[in-house]
């Protein structure tokens, strides 16, 4: 497809220079929050909604938020569809936007995406006017049924939530990508820089980190890292990798025959 | 008058609004999104919202999330 | 170690600000060459040294080449300890410095570097001046005895020559990362720039790479690609990684409970 | 007059310096870097280094390389 | 869940010694295929159903099973449940038993099981009193509602069928194991018998090969191979492996301290 | 080379016909040890020699091995060639044979094979009649010297000592095994019975394990378990395994077209 | 009479039963499933059933398959 | 007299042969290996092996290794 080479990442119809989103969670400081927004240059950035704790004065997480950089209100803690659909209303009447990562979960122990219950809601949602951005298991059906619901891009799992283990399921995020038309974002799981740039070289169209930046030992410069990773990875898939050698033979990189021999 | 809030029942003795009620318990009520019995009730709105018997309330407020 | 987070890399006591070191064989075009240093902003590229064709109009790589750059002459060809300290003095005769790049190949198939002879040349070309970097195969003895003999730096290769697997001893890359003083500059078979990545992440002080980006379809946007790649890595590192999590067992990291629960 | 060239046997004819040997043979004799019998010879010295039977040359350039 | 620990297998009541399946497909030789079962003690091995070439003599598939052996019908071919329902009906009206391998494929390049398709095939035949084994993408909300709607065991594919691969699904069949109740077979994709291993080690309830015995030099040989691998990870898993290890650092077999040292 | 298909394992002039050896380390019970012999048919087991402890009455490992059996004596605890045939020479002098695994370490932490001190040994050894087995790191000329200086076989290792890791060499064993005339026993780190069918598959001549075996819930069956998982290594070595398909597409191993289709 | 046979139209000149045109046509008959009009019959009925224009047969069997 | 028996001193007070020595310090005499100043001495010689001041004994025995 010839729009997974523009320049610009684009959803629906909305452009964005950085294929580095960032998630919010689990910041220690929200200052290293808002430092790491600006080092990274991440334009579309994650939020949640929980209830309230009156007993405890709590930070606005909104306030270190630039308010140019597009909030992403994530449906977190729906079990099903009726679930995601509230809560993305809830964020809307907040007056918090249409941009809903669409995430059911109903699993507690390995909070996989719930593929079935997330085409529901993306379908009533899209109804709605609200632009979804659906967070997946990497299944080809359930993506095309994504887009036919008016999903403008899908946002499949690299690994479990939380687990740093890098793009397990490689296969068949490749797939999607080869296959779906709209934006493959790979979302949860990416653990280092360098898995980041894995899957923007097989083509991902951007890429989602919250984990491992906000746990890091310098949350600040590791999404800078990860940004860089990101553009490194999307210049290679531009640049068109050569192939790996499958046999065990080496092919020299300098001339290794005519010199010093007879 | 009982009132459920965030699913914890709450004894509220006056007749009171909703904008009263955040204003009295949330830190921070310029962050609260409310619903009254699942119904999102708008900040313009919680003036004359009188709570019932038996409301349910959310609160609910943005928070960091991935 | 300490100097492992040092800004610069320092290698016989010269500065370099870049990690990246460009191998200059199999470029299609010398323009191309020329630019790749541009945009990969190296510091050190390796050259090596043939017979002349006398039927043949060559150009002449070293114009490609600009005045600032630190050159590394190869001694490929070079089959043992002999052949290769003859290369070496060559390379100091015709004025092109002191800096050499160690290979010493006697295994045509796997182009695998003999450390043992490798480590006879360095010794010798150390007590004549010459401030030597050896390619080597990953071994914590041989390593060991590189900078008993006075090498500034080691240059384990990650898979073999020209194979573009990636990091396939990276456990004992690490080993040497993590036991030896010297700077570890990783070379050989780095196929993207996520390969790239993953090796600085793990605190590789630099990589070397040349067929990938000589042969890829953008020789030029792919020297950037790997060199983005060197710094996302490098600032990981610093930044300090989270680590994976084994259990597989997942992690939130938005808040899941206390909203539409009861 | 016999002379080995990078391995190849050339026939010489004239009395030649090594300088006129690279200058006659060589498209780009900047670039060259001479041996000759496994000792180097510097440019400086190429005028007076006269070649003879059965020299041994190695005429060398730098190239590409990783 | 304890019956996986169980000594036979045991689907829909019927016990199983072996936990080694074969598919017939793709040998050259039919005779290597009877000899193959003999030689890997499969007693289940599946079979598919094609129009009859008019114009040529086609042997018997059947005649090189042995009649002790269950068989089972892929409904291969079939693009939705409703044709995966009439493919099992034929089978049974052919009088080859009901138990049937639900195979519902819409994708000719990647050959991916629709998963929806699937658990709708398995609820109509279920109902039918057919012995359902569907083949699946390992999701774990797929293979719950297989279950809920009578799947005696789910059959998730370790890689793409065909590419010998191995276990490219292997977090997410994993969570298959630990959760879902029925008998998990790891299906498509194993491409040696070290792939096999890896799969009962982990817990998985038997495997099932095709491609990889079929096309390989000596057929028979393999199918031995893979079933002693199958019986190899089975007791692995029995047996509790050790855990890796995951510093860097080795641990020492033998007596390291106090002989010949100081 | 054609021997890499002989039916035994022939070392020095003898056959086994078993190609699983085992360590006796770490074994809490050593009537275990007795019986993982047998339930695994092993026919080379190493021992180690130790000071005593005066102090403590200590059981007589040798009692729980059968006479038949070949003892393999580790010269562990030797930091050079010196150390290790002095163990030897004292192995020989009790009467335990000569046949020698001759394992070098100078390095506390990894436990890293010391190539080089390693040959020496090796070298002194041959000459005085042992038979030497030789423990090193995989690199293509130290396995060349040592059977110039008449090591009959070479113990690589797939990972380090007690880590469980598994073949992290694998690339490096391979070299060793197309290049290498001797037998080519893989030793350390495999961790399941799938890395040691993993090693056989690529045309390993056999395996030793100690840690996982001795460390797992049952040794007994788990010495089983790598025993079967050998022989299946071994049978899809000689069947010839088919290739890994490296497009992402996939192959049918069920005839797709030609039925409810038109 | 036209006659649609695994997607192929067949033409049949005389009448005849769906077991003699599978004894004529298939080189197994053993071994055959038939279904017309996409309604499985049975091995021992196909005697009685007489095929009739524009059937559809589809005519099945066992083979390979993974 | 003092012996060095696996590097730790000993007071021995009578004289002593290997033998006994061995007898009656280690718990099971056939395992032992009996090195006297790194030299071996084979079982048969234990008996005429006379312990003397300073002699460094190394007592050796198989144990379990990988």
């Amino acid at each position: 497809m010839d729009n997974k080479k523009s320049e610009n990442l684009i959803i629906a119809g909305k452009n964005f220079s950085s294929r580095f989103l960032l998630g919010t969670g689990k910041f220690g400081n929200k200052n290293d929050l808002a430092l790491a927004i600006k080092a990274s240059n991440a334009e579309i950035v994650t939020v949640a909604l929980r209830r309230i704790d009156l007993q405890r004065h709590e930070e606005n997480i909104l306030e270190y938020i630039p308010p140019d950089v597009t909030l992403l209100v994530n449906t977190s803690g729906a079990r099903n569809a009726t679930e995601a659909v509230r809560i993305a209303r809830i964020a809307r009447e907040a007056g918090y936007g249409t941009w809903i990562k669409v995430e059911v979960i109903n699993d507690s122990k390995y909070l996989m995406p719930d593929n079935e219950e997330t085409i529901k809601a993306v379908d009533i949602l899209t109804r709605e006017g609200f632009v979804t951005l659906p967070y997946i298991y990497p299944d080809l059906y359930a993506a095309r049924k994504l887009v036919a619901v008016g999903a403008p891009s899908v946002m499949p799992l690299g690994s479990l939530i939380g687990t740093n283990k890098g793009l397990k399921t490689k296969e068949f995020i490749r797939i999607l990508i080869e296959e779906i038309e709209v934006p493959v974002i790979v979302d949860a799981g990416l653990g280092a820089p360098s898995h980041a740039a894995e899957a923007m070289e097989m083509g991902a169209d951007a890429v989602l980190v919250n984990t491992a930046v906000a746990t890091a030992g310098n949350p600040v410069l590791m999404a800078k890292a990860f940004a860089q990773a990101v553009e490194a990875g999307r210049n290679a898939f531009l640049s068109a990798l050569p192939v790996q050698q499958d046999s065990t033979q080496a092919r020299a990189s300098s001339p290794l025959t005519g010199f010093l021999y007879q | 008058m009982n009132i459920v809030v965030n699913g914890t029942s709450n004894i509220v003795n006056e007749e009171i609004s909703l904008k009263q009620f955040i204003e009295k318990h949330c830190p921070n009520p310029e962050r609260v999104i409310a619903e009254v019995n699942e119904h999102i009730v708008k900040r313009a709105d919680w003036d004359r919202q009188l709570l019932k018997e038996n409301d349910k309330l959310e609160l609910i407020t943005f928070v960091g999330g991935g």
